[in-house]
């Protein structure tokens, strides 16, 4: 059970996204198929395939190192709408987490909220919109308390709420939102995709 | 899914191979990270033109990348907007040193990447300019949605500003250039089948035996509209009406009339619908100046059509004439 | 059955009217008996070469009427071959005094409506020549059956044919330069899926989802084998050997590579397909000094593809770079 | 139940014709999708409305010129392999009726020959092919004796047994000729296309 972020909890963080992408590849795709171009998971499974050979290549020195290499990696490897919001996220991240051996909740915490500010500043989203900012931003609300383990897995819980909560909505971004009225009844990608990711982290950390 | 391929996975990468074994006279592929430029890049002193886009929408945009069009293009995964790296190696590329047009097609990946990649492209000391396509007229347009997606004229804007860099228009000119061809330009598509990512291996949506989605995006996305199959003169029809509406165009207006086919259906069809959409814009007053008919803006293998209309003004027809050598486009020489 | 048409018996005159509105400046339809002329017909002095087929391989023939191709083609019902009658009055309309030159697909129809259209054009007192394409190697050839079928070399021989008439050659040497053209070139196919012929209605035959038809011909019908479907790598080994086989290619010969669409897959296809063809043909030591790649010869919406390879002569090179301009190919002018 | 075939009697026979073939155009389209192109149906009967639209606008004087007009009209209307020789067909029956005012059994008979013999000239074909002549030899062959009606039932019979009997075979000539051993097992369409000209000229002799 870790009590803090370390690059070895970061680095099987990103390791096990590899695989879970690879894994939900194709129900990622479906979803993607329903109200947009159906590519969202070969996308996230192909970026995080990259992040995972590049992470063995070359370890990075630090977490604040380890999110810069990630997000570089995303924006190089994704394309489409998630490679530049996810590469935002981890580039945001790493700002907020230079200079820490580890992070505890409070550290974290202050990670994902500029990385989720960074999405929303480079996707001009808004909650609501039926995007990853619906699993995002109740995950960041939902992080507090000290023990690590037990707020990421709150922290995941939120996001997965969070992420059913989008079924209902209308589509107003991203390429859903071309089907008006027609996205109502079907989960967003990046809403399932985000799930995923934090759920991986309260995994690696548990 | 039966594909023509070797593997998902592979074939960007193969297609562009094989498009430049076909035709290294006119271009060269760069591998890692993905673009094709023309083989003579970078011109000096002239406006170098980039845009990019998911593959699977062929001949666009490699199949334009030549003399008097665009100087790179910069493919990305099926359906998937490229990265910024590919767009950044292929301004630093083709730089001829009077500056790059990136030319983007209103999608959010693509909005995005090409955002990114103008931030380096400019960092590296390069002038770059940013036009947007977004002239699907199906799509509501509003500020709290993603806006219009870019679809047929882009491949006009393409032709027209790769004749007017030709001829020595500086960057600020270019690009206010390809915001007036996509001020002037609206289009709608039809799908009458689905189309099959490669890595998704099954059908992006499905219609009954009897049904068409009207204003279909170029990516499957659904459309305006579920109907049931109707005539040729019709589907023109309903195609033309909210084009036609839009802009508004006018009795009088000269304009170029483009009938592209989505991939999967046979030129016979498409002529079949030029004929009553030629019909249409007479009846309406417009003057066909110039026309295009054919597959240039496809959906991978749907069967389908999409009308562009472009208001033209003197510049842009005389540009649209203006020699052009590329692998899917080419006149004059 | 799912087309962008109005009615099966309308198609053809209908996508003529199309032709006719965006071409009007290259091609003058005669709609009966239906033909499509050059719009500067007759070209005096000048040979006269006309072809024509069923229709539903669009472009060919119409699309490659003009300057330094056809001088008419003559189009009959979906797949079917025309009648003597619009062969006649093609003739009529584009003999320049120099004679015509008919360029006939083997098949029985096309054979036996272009010997009767011959015959009456003869009686007009006009020269006529005949030279028959046959060069799909797909079809066991002997005295005892119709022989090979014309398919993708048929492109390849109008374009070269069209130079030569446009540079003045006469009536015999223009007939003799598509005989060696025919005799020179060589094509197979594969198909991956079946088409609709409008009248039918429904696909003229049926594959498994993971079956192919190798050896396919242009009107559907079945081909040498039906297989599994395999990796583009491997159809191009199939489709090429057969070929390479047959004239026989050599090393050091220089060849025309010809990777042709059925209709319904996409150009992105055709590429990894044409990657694969080039590589095979320079382990045989062959030289691609020139190519084509896309969608010429088509049975209407089929997925598939052919590949012809052309064994050119110096003549033959120098003809294929003359220019032309026709709706679907064009270049130098 | 006519004793010689008259001008009203051929006439008659060429109406039957057009809506024989519109009432089995979609048969004979299925036949030549199995081995051909599947246009047989639609091109014959495109080829007899045409020459029923012509008989209608401008009666024929005579027996020869009605099967003249039809010959010019299949030719210049039907296309493909069928229209050629069935258009021969009939130009070929038109010579031989030059200057008759009817025709006995022996008349058509010499009419029907030299149409056969028009057919094998242009087509090239032997019996056993696979094609039509497989329904029209035997149908020259069984047409004897001095009874018209009889003869003309006989004839359609002997046509019709010729059809069966191209099922099994190979087919040489022909776009059927393509599929070769693929071809056994299924009826030549031209064949079948025969045995209605025959069985038609019955009933409006009958
Ligand atoms: N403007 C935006 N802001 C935030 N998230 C967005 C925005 N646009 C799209 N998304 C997210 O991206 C997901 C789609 O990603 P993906 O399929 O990989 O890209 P693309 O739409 O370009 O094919 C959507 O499900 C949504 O969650
Ligand atoms: N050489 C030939 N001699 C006699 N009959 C032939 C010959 N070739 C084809 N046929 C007949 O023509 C029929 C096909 O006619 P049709 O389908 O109308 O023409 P096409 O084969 O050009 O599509 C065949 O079923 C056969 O009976
Ligand atoms: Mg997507
Ligand atoms: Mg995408
Ligand atoms: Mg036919
Ligand atoms: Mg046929």
């Amino acid at each position: 059970m870790a009590e803090a972020i370390t690059l070895p909890v970061a680095t099987d963080w990103l390791n096990r996204l590899a695989a879970r992408y690879a894994t939900e590849r194709d129900w990622l795709v479906e979803l993607d198929s329903a109200i947009g171009d159906g590519d969202h998971g070969a996308n996230l499974a192909r970026g995080f395939a990259a992040v995972r050979d590049k992470l063995q290549a070359a370890p990075p020195a630090d977490v604040a190192a380890l999110f810069r290499l990630v997000g570089m990696t995303l924006i190089s490897t994704v394309g489409g709408a998630s490679g530049p919001l996810y590469g935002t996220l981890f580039l945001e991240a790493g700002k907020k987490a230079a200079g820490a051996a580890s992070l505890d909740v409070a550290g974290w915490r202050a990670c994902l909220e500029a990385g989720v500010a960074g999405i929303r500043a480079r996707g001009k989203a808004e909650a609501g919109e039926k995007t990853m900012l619906d699993a995002l931003l109740p995950a960041v609300a939902a992080l507090d308390g000290t023990a690590l383990p037990a707020a990421l897995l709150a922290s995941a819980a939120a996001a997965t709420h969070g992420s059913d909560a989008t079924i209902p909505l209308i589509a107003r971004k991203g390429r859903a939102s071309y089907l008006g009225e027609r996205s109502v009844g079907h989960r967003d990608p990046g809403a399932a995709s985000s799930v995923m990711l934090l759920d991986e982290l309260a995994q690696a950390a548990a | 899914m039966k594909k023509l391929i070797n593997a998902p996975e592979a074939v960007v990468a193969e297609a562009l191979a094989g498009m430049q074994a076909a035709h290294g006279d006119l271009l060269r592929v760069s591998f890692d990270p993905a673009f094709i430029a023309r083989a003579d890049a970078p011109v000096a002193g002239k406006v170098a033109i980039v845009s990019g886009g998911g593959s699977g929408h062929e001949p666009m945009h490699g199949g334009f990348v030549g003399h008097g069009m665009l100087d790179a293009a910069c493919p990305g995964a099926v359906f998937t907007s490229p990265t910024p790296d590919q767009m950044l190696a292929a301004a630093q590329a083709v730089d001829g040193g009077a500056g790059v047009l990136f030319i983007v097609k209103n999608y959010t990946g693509d909005i995005m990447n090409f955002d990114l990649a103008a931030e380096l492209v400019r960092d590296g000391g390069i002038a770059v300019e940013q036009a947007v396509i977004d002239d699907d007229v199906a799509v509501q347009d509003s500020l709290y949605t993603a806006g219009r997606r870019g679809v047929g004229t882009t491949v006009l804007a393409e032709k027209i500003c790769g004749a007017a860099a030709a001829e020595g228009q500086d960057l600020a000119a270019v690009a206010a250039l390809c915001r007036r061809v996509n001020a002037q330009g609206r289009s709608m598509g039809t799908a009458l089948t689905s189309c099959t990512v490669p890595h998704a291996g099954k059908p992006t949506f499905s219609l009954a035996e009897d049904e068409i989605e009207m204003g279909i995006g170029i990516h499957g996305e659904p459309g305006r509209t579920r109907m049931k199959l109707a005539p040729a003169d019709r589907i023109a029809e309903l195609l033309l009406e909210p084009v036609l509406a839009d802009l508004p165009f006018r009795s009088g207006d000269r304009v170029l009339l483009f009938v592209n086919g989505m991939g999967g259906t046979p030129l016979i069809e498409l002529y079949v619908l030029y004929r009553r959409a030629a019909e249409i814009c007479a009846q309406h007053g417009l003057v066909i100046a110039r026309n295009l008919v054919g597959n240039y803006i496809t959906s991978l293998e749907m069967a389908g059509a999409s009308i562009t209309l472009l208001k033209l003004d003197a510049e842009m027809e005389r540009l649209w004439d203006a020699p052009v050598r590329t692998p899917a486009l080419r006149w004059g020489m």
